[in-house]
């Protein structure tokens, strides 16, 4: 199956064109179409990922030669694929999530006109994605980097008669742009310093570092970083994601939950090498995370927009996967994002049902109660919500709170405590949208409609997979899915500082418990008028909160205003100044030229005077030589 | 004694230069025209000079031809003067400027 | 005891002929004035034909003076010659139509026109400065009268402009030949030649009076400063004389100067260079600017053909067979563009009422693709763009300057050109882009666009395969010492 | 098969003419099917020339070499290498394209089609020609048809424009004439015979001083093409009053003369010279990439904006020659196709809009995509290709390029790179006010993509993918050559005298 990994990618892409050029005709079958594709190469990868498991750990690297894309000067880029441990978790994450949404989406998109281009989108997306992961350099990788960022861009703005979806679109393009131009160049420094795309080359085999000097892995760790953050709208690049919500929830759920953003992770485990070398750029991640982890969870609890609030929420817990990389945690920060998939997503089709039942209804303060008509979501976002906040036994507490338990092993006091913080404020949040929404008395009028059984199907089993995957991934002492991922990421050295284990996880409980109480200290149904009203009551803290500490607002006016008025300055310069000067001599000329008639006066004796002021002028230049 | 060249040939300059001044400096056509004839004749006297001078004929078989031509441009030019007066009513030059710019 | 002169009349056979036939045609247009001018037409047109082939025959001769030294027989008068025969005709045919159309007899004009071509004739062929101002003043007296010939308001303005002006010209002329004679004392080319290698010569009074010769002839082909004429004239003479005069006095005064520049005062290349580049370079930026702001086509082309000498010039600063070669390419195909130019305007003008503002050739791309097509290859000739046989000549007159090592002058040329495009495509433009206004007074009749299209042949053709002709004017470009 | 492939090329255009010219009554429909047959016939020898082109050949092939007019050694000396072979294929190819997106015009397609037939053979010959006069020749040559098209066909300041490009192109190849002209003296000075032949001109050793000189007066000619920044204000007006097909040749084709001349004429015969003034130049190229890309975003007319992109672009492609990486040429000429393609498509496809709509301010129109999807896509298709999209042809040339610069100047590369995300900002923030956002009644009614436009755009959009993703065929015609140039190049020490550059084939053999 592993030589066959070419067809996981191949086969969505296929589906795709058939879906964009003929999806009108398909109707409702193209919803099938793209969710059939996906399988298809679901199994394809869960095919790869057994015939890998059957070979020893050793030679878990398998490289597919597919073509030759660019050869020019010295320089030569290759679309072979790798399967590794690695890759082969990310496809699996990608193709399985993605299938359970696309089967999701074709009941979310059925009154959707052009479904064909919807689900076209889609898998192409998945197919830029697989590319992204799958890639065996860092050319391909960045063509999947810069096509799924391409499918973001089209899905955000699928409903592009919404001015808000438009800008949306282009505000997360654009943004992520910004990144995708520092891991270019991070690119050509790699091929400056190694003299090629390929992994191997570059990330040496594992357990041998390349050899290079720390000072250019800093840099090209760094540039790397910076395209990570732009995709993973990490700090200071985020500010794209809370708009991307204005897409079709399945694509919230799918591509600014569980893959796309995930990318940046990914990026930073695969070349952890290069960051192990250079310190700087490690911490560098490490502190840019828990920022983020941080900013975020605060953030999510000023908005009122039930997907605002996940897309925050999502921002946050990429955050604790920055920072388990950077701690040097890579197989952890895999974990999480394995679990985070199944979770998230589950919140977000949750929302989407929410917003189906109730017309595009998503504000919290007009939703409550919802656990009386919509008990299946209700209880579906509650498990999504429990797996989040990180109680044992869910997949939160065997991915993230591990992340703060190496921490404090590691000694990193400070990653423990203010990573503690951050689960605590996660809890805090998840509980607050569950609280607000789906219980208390109805705040909305009329009558939500509960969900189709195909929109559930998936649902459910993406619950399963949120209340137990962790679990399933980290059973043995150092996790199973640790040991696989181990030829890649190498082992997670686990120290030995700090409290104990036992200590950390009753910490870990209780602050959970601790955001959950606070929670509905602050959201319980009867302290409904209170939370609503609390904007009134403290605007200059809901602003805070609600505008994310106003970062979006200052891009806002950089670019908005001073960028405008520079770019308009520019532009009178070159209409004036430039051009002006050129249309300035044709001018001139034909001034010059239609001063004529003064002297061309039409009188004879005034031409014999010229002529013979030539011949005298003619006479002296003679004389003048000679 | 003989006369040493230089004289004639400034004589025939100042000549030459006195019918430019004219040509410049009339108004009627036909003087302007005399003017022309002025500088031609100068230009005569020149050529004989330089034939006395070289000792050769050339210069003077030239002046000849010069007075037949000056004669041949009378005829022509006094008969383009007329027609011009017959149309405007006058030799003024400084009024034929319909043509100008 | 002087022998007898011996007479060579052969030499001068071309120059007979017309003559000859300029002589009948007078007469029979003196007893004859309100015939029917077509058999003028025929004898015209037979002259011509007798007076080339009779310079062909004198092709292969074997090149020489005759007369006593007073014309050469070589291959430079036998192109010039045969060029002239060409623009003769064209001029011929183009007043017949001229004064057809407007039922005007005017008769003595074919006379005229064979005085002008004779003197013509004999000036290419002049071996001596005092033929060169015997030819000068025939061909101008000719002019005179041709520019007055219908007698209205503006050719009798012109006609006296040019006359006191050619007149004023002459005698600075005849007072450089006469300077140059005195610095030499000899007035024959080769003997000028001679004496200035030798040291027998007066150098600085041979500058002199070369320059002042240069004067004199620079106004008959309209160089800055002594251009001022032209315009007036040009506008103001009937349009086929101002054809005929604009492309026939410049093939035959350029000749005489290459004899004069190339041959007399070969001598003095080093010291007159100069004042030609600075000539040169004043023609062509003065006639483009102020062609610019022009808004009657027949004026533009006037200015244009200021300019147009200016490049002529720029090829006497190379002393050598390719600067004469390239100054003759641009001559011809020249002539060939500007008589056709001033043909086509002459059928837009309407008749001797000469209306040629910019206002009649608007739209006429619409109205009468086939004169506008015709007008538009002339002007892109003259603009110098390819594939046209001013392309070519712009070239070979700037590498011969680029040759004689003037590359400023060549920098200038270059970018007068671009000037020149701005122009002469005013007209195109004003032709195909914009809507006709007012109703459609072009000339209708089909026989003058179809003797147009040979010089719009020749000029398209020159300007794809130079190599037919340029091979005979480098022959032409041997010059006898 | 052994034929005179690129006289052939050259020629093969003009069959058409004879019946456009003298057939006066032909009608319009017929006179358009002439003309798009002619421009498939010059594609179909091009093909064959692309045959006939052996792969991994530095020199120049299928010369044809005939003297023209002897007595100024004017010779008709043609040859094709990796530089050209490709400039010749995409204008074969797009010219087609172009006339058949023109099939609206309705007055005057006869001489339209003449026009644009005549165009397509001097735009050819000026690729092909190795003989600085020829060169010259074909390079004046094709200003006035263009003039013409733009003037008479154009809109409404279309003779404004049309001067502006005229006499600013002239005011270019003026310096350019002279420095022919110079050289060819110079030639003789020291051969003995003066010649404009190209691989002869080679030989010609020139004084540093003279070298720098003549440099400049090429230079110039060819940045006005370009167009370098800051000579570049005649190409927005002349983009935006051309008609649709004028915009279309303009700037996937004619604008490549510039870069092409720089490539074929500059590097070869002044080495030093180059070198001398590559640093200098790569700022100017980046200046234009960066103005250019600020300046397009500000416009209200969507021509004009993809006009200023075309600076932007065109400055990449000039950075990419004077870096001299074999990397950073590979991708010039990569990039001259691609940018012939991507912003080709782009002019045809809002075209296509225009015709429909008749207005090219931006705030007139909006919500488009909702009305006409299958046009919409097509204008997403080329704005992410010329937003150099990887999977798509421009990010490859665009790639290669940065990469190349990349290795030779790192402060250069990563300030053009920002060129990368401006693009991204005009590009879509247009994209945004014109195709999306609620849809304008007035455009209620406007039809989508008919089959014929469809069958217009989809040949591009082939192009566009397997450039894209599979370059391979091209870069290896072209990486020969490329290599070569680059080598002599960089081998030369600013301020020494330059050895002659050797040629491994072809250059100086009799043609058929």
């Amino acid at each position: 199956m592993i030589d066959l990994i070419g067809l996981a990618i191949a086969i969505p892409l296929v589906a795709a064109g058939v879906n964009m050029l003929v999806g009108a005709r398909l109707g409702r079958y193209a919803g099938w179409l793209a969710t059939g594709a996906m399988a298809a190469s679901f199994a394809i990868a869960l095919g790869a990922l057994l015939d890998l498991l059957s070979l020893p750990a050793g030679d878990r690297t398998q490289v597919v030669t597919v073509a030759e894309w660019i050869r020019a000067g010295a320089a030569t880029v290759t679309l072979d694929l790798r399967v590794d441990p690695l890759s082969i978790t990310m496809a699996m994450v990608v193709t399985g999530v993605g299938s359970l949404i696309h089967l999701y989406a074709i009941g979310y998109m059925e009154h959707d006109p052009r479904p064909g281009r919807f689900f076209g989108y889609m898998n192409l997306f998945c197919a830029f994605m697989l590319a992204l992961v799958l890639a065996n350099d860092f050319v391909l990788l960045y063509l999947g980097w810069e096509g799924v960022g391409l499918c973001s861009y089209l899905l955000i703005g699928f409903w592009s008669d919404r001015p808000e979806a438009a800008s949306a679109a282009k505000k997360a393009f654009i943004t992520t742009r910004v990144g995708d131009v520092m891991l270019l160049l991070g690119l050509f420094a790699i091929w400056i310093h190694f003299g090629s795309f390929d992994f191997d080359t570059v990330l040496g085999a594992e357990g041998s570092l390349p050899e290079i000097a720390t000072g250019t892995a800093t840099a090209i760790s760094l540039l790397m970083l910076g395209g990570a953050v732009g995709k993973s709208a990490q700090l200071p690049l985020h500010v794209w994601l809370p708009d991307a919500m204005a897409g079709p929830t399945p694509v919230s759920a799918l591509i600014h939950a569980a893959t796309m953003v995930t990318a940046g992770v990914y990026l930073v485990v695969r070349t952890h090498v290069l960051f192990e070398i250079s310190e700087i750029a490690l911490t560098v991640v490490a502190v840019i995370g828990l920022a983020g982890a941080l900013y975020a969870g605060f953030a999510s609890l000023g908005q009122y927009d039930m997907k605002r609030a996940l897309a925050y929420s999502t921002m946050s817990q990429l955050g604790f996967m920055f920072l388990a990389a950077g701690l040097g945690f890579s197989a952890v920060a895999i974990s999480l994002l394995v679990a985070h998939a199944f979770y998230k997503a589950l919140l977000f089709l949750t929302s989407g049902n929410v917003m189906h039942g109730l017309h595009d209804e998503i504000d919290v303060r007009r939703l409550g109660g919802l656990v009386r008509d919509m008990p299946w979501t209700a209880a579906l976002f509650a498990v999504g919500a429990l797996a989040l906040s990180g109680l044992p036994p869910f997949s939160g507490y065997f991915t993230k709170d591990a992340i703060l338990e190496l921490a404090s092993h590691d000694g990193e006091v400070w990653a423990y405590v203010l990573g503690s913080l951050g689960a605590l404020v996660s809890a805090w949040y998840i509980a607050r949208l569950f609280f607000t929404a789906f219980i208390g008395d109805r705040r909305y009028e009329g009558r939500a409609h509960e969900a189709s059984t195909l929109m559930r199907a998936p649902l459910v089993v993406l619950a399963i997979g949120a209340l137990f995957a962790g679990m399933w991934l980290a059973l043995t002492p150092d996790g199973r899915l640790a040991t696989f991922l181990e030829p890649v990421v190498g082992t997670v050295a686990e120290g030995h500082a700090g409290p104990s284990a036992q200590v950390l996880v009753a910490i870990s409980v209780v602050l959970t418990l601790l955001g959950i109480a606070i929670a509905w200290r602050l959201y319980r149904p009867a302290a409904a008028e209170r939370w609503i009203s609390f904007p009134e009551r403290e605007p200059g803290l809901a602003g805070a909160l609600g505008h994310a500490f106003y970062i979006d607002d200052l891009y806002a006016w950089i670019v908005g205003t001073v960028g405008l008025r520079g770019a308009a300055a520019l532009e009178g310069f070159d209409r004036i100044v430039v051009d002006g000067a050129v249309n300035g001599v044709g001018r001139l000329a034909v001034r010059l030229s239609g001063l004529a008639p003064i002297w061309q006066s039409g009188k004879v004796r005034r031409y014999a005077l010229s002529f013979l002021a030539g011949g005298v002028a003619l006479l002296v230049f003679a004389v003048v030589r000679v | 004694m003989r006369t040493p060249i230089a004289y004639f040939l400034l004589l025939s300059a100042i000549l030459f230069a006195l019918g430019s001044a004219s040509v410049l400096l009339r108004r009627n056509a036909l003087r302007i025209f005399m003017g022309v004839e002025l500088q031609l004749n100068a230009v005569n006297l020149t050529l004989v000079a330089f034939s006395r001078m070289h000792l050769e004929l050339d210069g003077q078989i030239l002046a000849f031809f010069s007075m037949v031509v000056a004669a041949a441009e009378v005829v022509v030019g006094l008969a383009i003067i007329v027609a011009v007066f017959r149309r405007t009513g006058t030799a003024d030059v400084d009024r034929a400027d319909v043509l100008r710019g | 005891m002087i022998d007898p002169p011996r007479v060579e009349l052969w030499a001068i056979l071309p120059v007979l002929i017309l003559f000859g036939g300029a002589v009948i045609a007078l007469v029979g247009s003196a007893f004859a004035r309100r015939a029917d001018q077509a058999p003028f037409v025929f004898l015209t047109l037979a002259a011509l034909a007798a007076a080339a082939a009779s310079a062909l025959w004198l092709w292969n001769r074997e090149p020489t003076t005759a007369l006593e030294g007073m014309v050469s027989v070589d291959r430079l008068a036998v192109v010039a010659t045969l060029t002239l025969c060409g623009v003769g005709a064209f001029g011929a045919y183009l007043g017949y139509h001229y004064f057809e159309r407007d039922e005007l007899r005017r008769n003595e004009f074919y006379a005229l026109l064979l005085f002008a071509l004779g003197g013509m004739a004999l000036l290419v062929a002049a071996a001596d400065l005092i033929v060169v101002f015997l030819a000068i003043e025939v061909l101008s007296l000719s002019l005179y009268v041709l520019t007055a010939l219908t007698f209205r308001r503006g050719p009798t303005e012109a006609s006296l402009k040019y006359f006191l002006l050619g007149a004023f010209a002459s005698a600075f002329l005849l007072y450089g030949v006469a300077i140059s004679y005195g610095a030499v004392a000899t007035t024959s080319i080769q003997g000028l030649a001679r004496g200035l290698a030798g040291t027998t010569g007066d150098q600085s009074l041979a500058i002199a009076g070369a320059l002042l010769i240069v004067v004199g002839l620079g106004f008959k082909v309209s160089l800055v400063p002594f251009h001022m004429w032209a315009p007036d004239v040009y506008q103001g003479a009937p349009s086929p004389v101002t054809a005929f005069m604009s492309a026939a006095t410049k093939v035959a005064v350029f000749v005489a100067l290459i004899r004069v520049l190339h041959v007399a005062f070969v001598g003095l290349q080093w010291d007159l260079g100069p004042a030609i580049a600075a000539l040169s370079a004043a023609s062509m930026v003065v006639g483009s600017v102020l062609a610019m702001a022009q808004t009657d086509v027949k004026r533009l082309l006037a200015y244009s053909s200021v300019a147009q000498a200016g490049y002529i010039l720029s090829a006497f600063v190379a002393p050598d067979r390719d600067g004469i070669a390239a100054a003759l390419f641009y001559v011809v195909s020249y002539a060939a563009a500007v008589i056709g130019a001033f043909g086509v305007v002459m059928l837009v003008s309407g008749g001797v009422r000469e209306q040629t503002g910019f206002e009649r050739f608007r739209g006429l791309g619409r109205r009468r693709p086939g004169l506008s097509a015709l007008l538009t290859i002339f002007l892109l000739s003259l603009a110098g763009i390819p594939p046209t046989a001013g392309f070519v000549a712009k070239v070979f007159v700037l590498g011969a300057a680029t040759r004689a090592g003037y590359w400023p002058l060549v920098l200038i040329g270059a970018l007068a050109g671009v000037v020149g495009a701005f122009y002469y495509l005013r007209i195109v433009a004003l032709m195909a882009m914009r809507e006709p206004e007012g109703d459609d007074v072009a000339d209708p009749s089909p026989l003058p666009r179809l003797v147009l299209a040979v010089p719009a042949a020749a000029v398209v053709v020159l300007g794809i395969v130079p190599g037919v002709i340029v091979p005979v004017l480098r022959e032409a470009g041997v010059l006898t010492w | 098969m052994d034929a005179p492939w690129l006289t052939l090329v050259i020629v093969s255009p003009l069959a058409g003419l004879p019946v456009l010219l003298l057939w006066r009554s032909i009608s319009d429909e017929a006179a358009r099917w002439v003309g798009l047959a002619a421009a498939l016939a010059a594609f179909a020898v091009s093909i064959g020339m692309l045959a006939n082109f052996q792969t991994g050949e530095a020199g120049f092939q299928l010369v044809s070499k005939h003297p023209w007019v002897e007595s100024v050694g004017l010779t008709w000396f043609l040859g094709v290498d990796g530089f050209s072979v490709w400039l010749v294929m995409v204008t074969t190819f797009m010219f087609p394209i172009a006339i058949a997106a023109s099939w609206k015009v309705d007055h005057q397609v006869r001489r339209y089609m003449a026009m644009a037939l005549f165009l397509e053979t001097v735009i050819l010959g000026a690729f092909l020609s190795l003989d600085l006069l020829l060169f010259f020749l074909f390079f004046e040559a094709l200003l006035f048809p263009m003039y013409y098209i733009i003037g008479v066909w154009g809109s409404k300041r279309r003779i404004y424009a049309a001067t502006k490009f005229l006499l600013y192109t002239m005011f270019g190849s003026a310096f350019l004439l002279v420095g022919i002209l110079w050289l060819y003296i110079e030639s003789g000075n020291q051969l003995g015979k003066a010649t404009f032949d190209l691989t002869v001109l080679e030989q010609v050793r020139l004084s540093t001083e003279a070298g720098r000189w003549l440099f400049l007066a090429f230079f110039v000619g060819f940045a006005v093409k370009v167009p370098v920044w800051p000579l570049h204000t005649w190409l927005p007006d002349a983009h935006t009053e051309a008609p649709t097909k004028g915009s279309v040749v303009l700037a996937a084709i004619l604008l490549k003369t510039g870069p092409y001349g720089m490539l074929r004429f500059n590097l070869d015969l002044f080495p030093e010279a180059s070198r001398y003034f590559a640093d200098a130049i790569m700022v100017l190229a980046v200046v234009g990439i960066i103005y250019g890309a600020i300046v397009a975003m500000m416009q209200r007319d969507i021509k004009r904006l993809i006009a200023y992109s075309s600076v932007s672009h065109m400055g990449l492609i000039v950075l990419g020659i004077f870096a001299f990486s074999a990397e950073s040429m590979d991708g010039a000429v990569l990039q001259m196709v691609n940018h012939g393609l991507s912003t080709g498509m782009l002019f045809l496809v809002f075209g296509m809009l225009y015709e429909r709509t008749h207005t090219r301010e931006i705030s007139d129109l909006g919500g488009i995509v909702q009305i006409t999807p299958w046009l919409a896509g097509a204008y997403v298709v080329a704005m992410f290709s010329s937003i150099g999209l990887p999977g798509l042809n421009n990010f490859v040339g665009e790639f290669l390029v940065l990469l190349g610069t990349f290795s030779v100047d790192r402060v250069l590369a990563s300030i053009a790179i920002l060129g990368v995300i401006l693009s991204a900002i005009y590009m879509l923030w247009s994209y945004q006010r014109t195709f999306q956002g609620p849809a304008k009644e007035r455009w209620g009614t406007l039809r989508d993509l008919s089959w014929r436009e469809g069958a217009i755009v989809a040949p591009i959009v082939v192009a566009m993918l397997w450039i894209g993703l599979q370059p391979g065929p091209m870069l290896e015609r072209l990486r020969p050559t490329s290599e070569l140039v680059s080598e002599r190049i960089r081998t030369v020490q600013v301020g020494e005298a330059v050895e002659p550059l050797a040629r491994t084939s072809g250059a100086g053999e009799e043609g058929p």
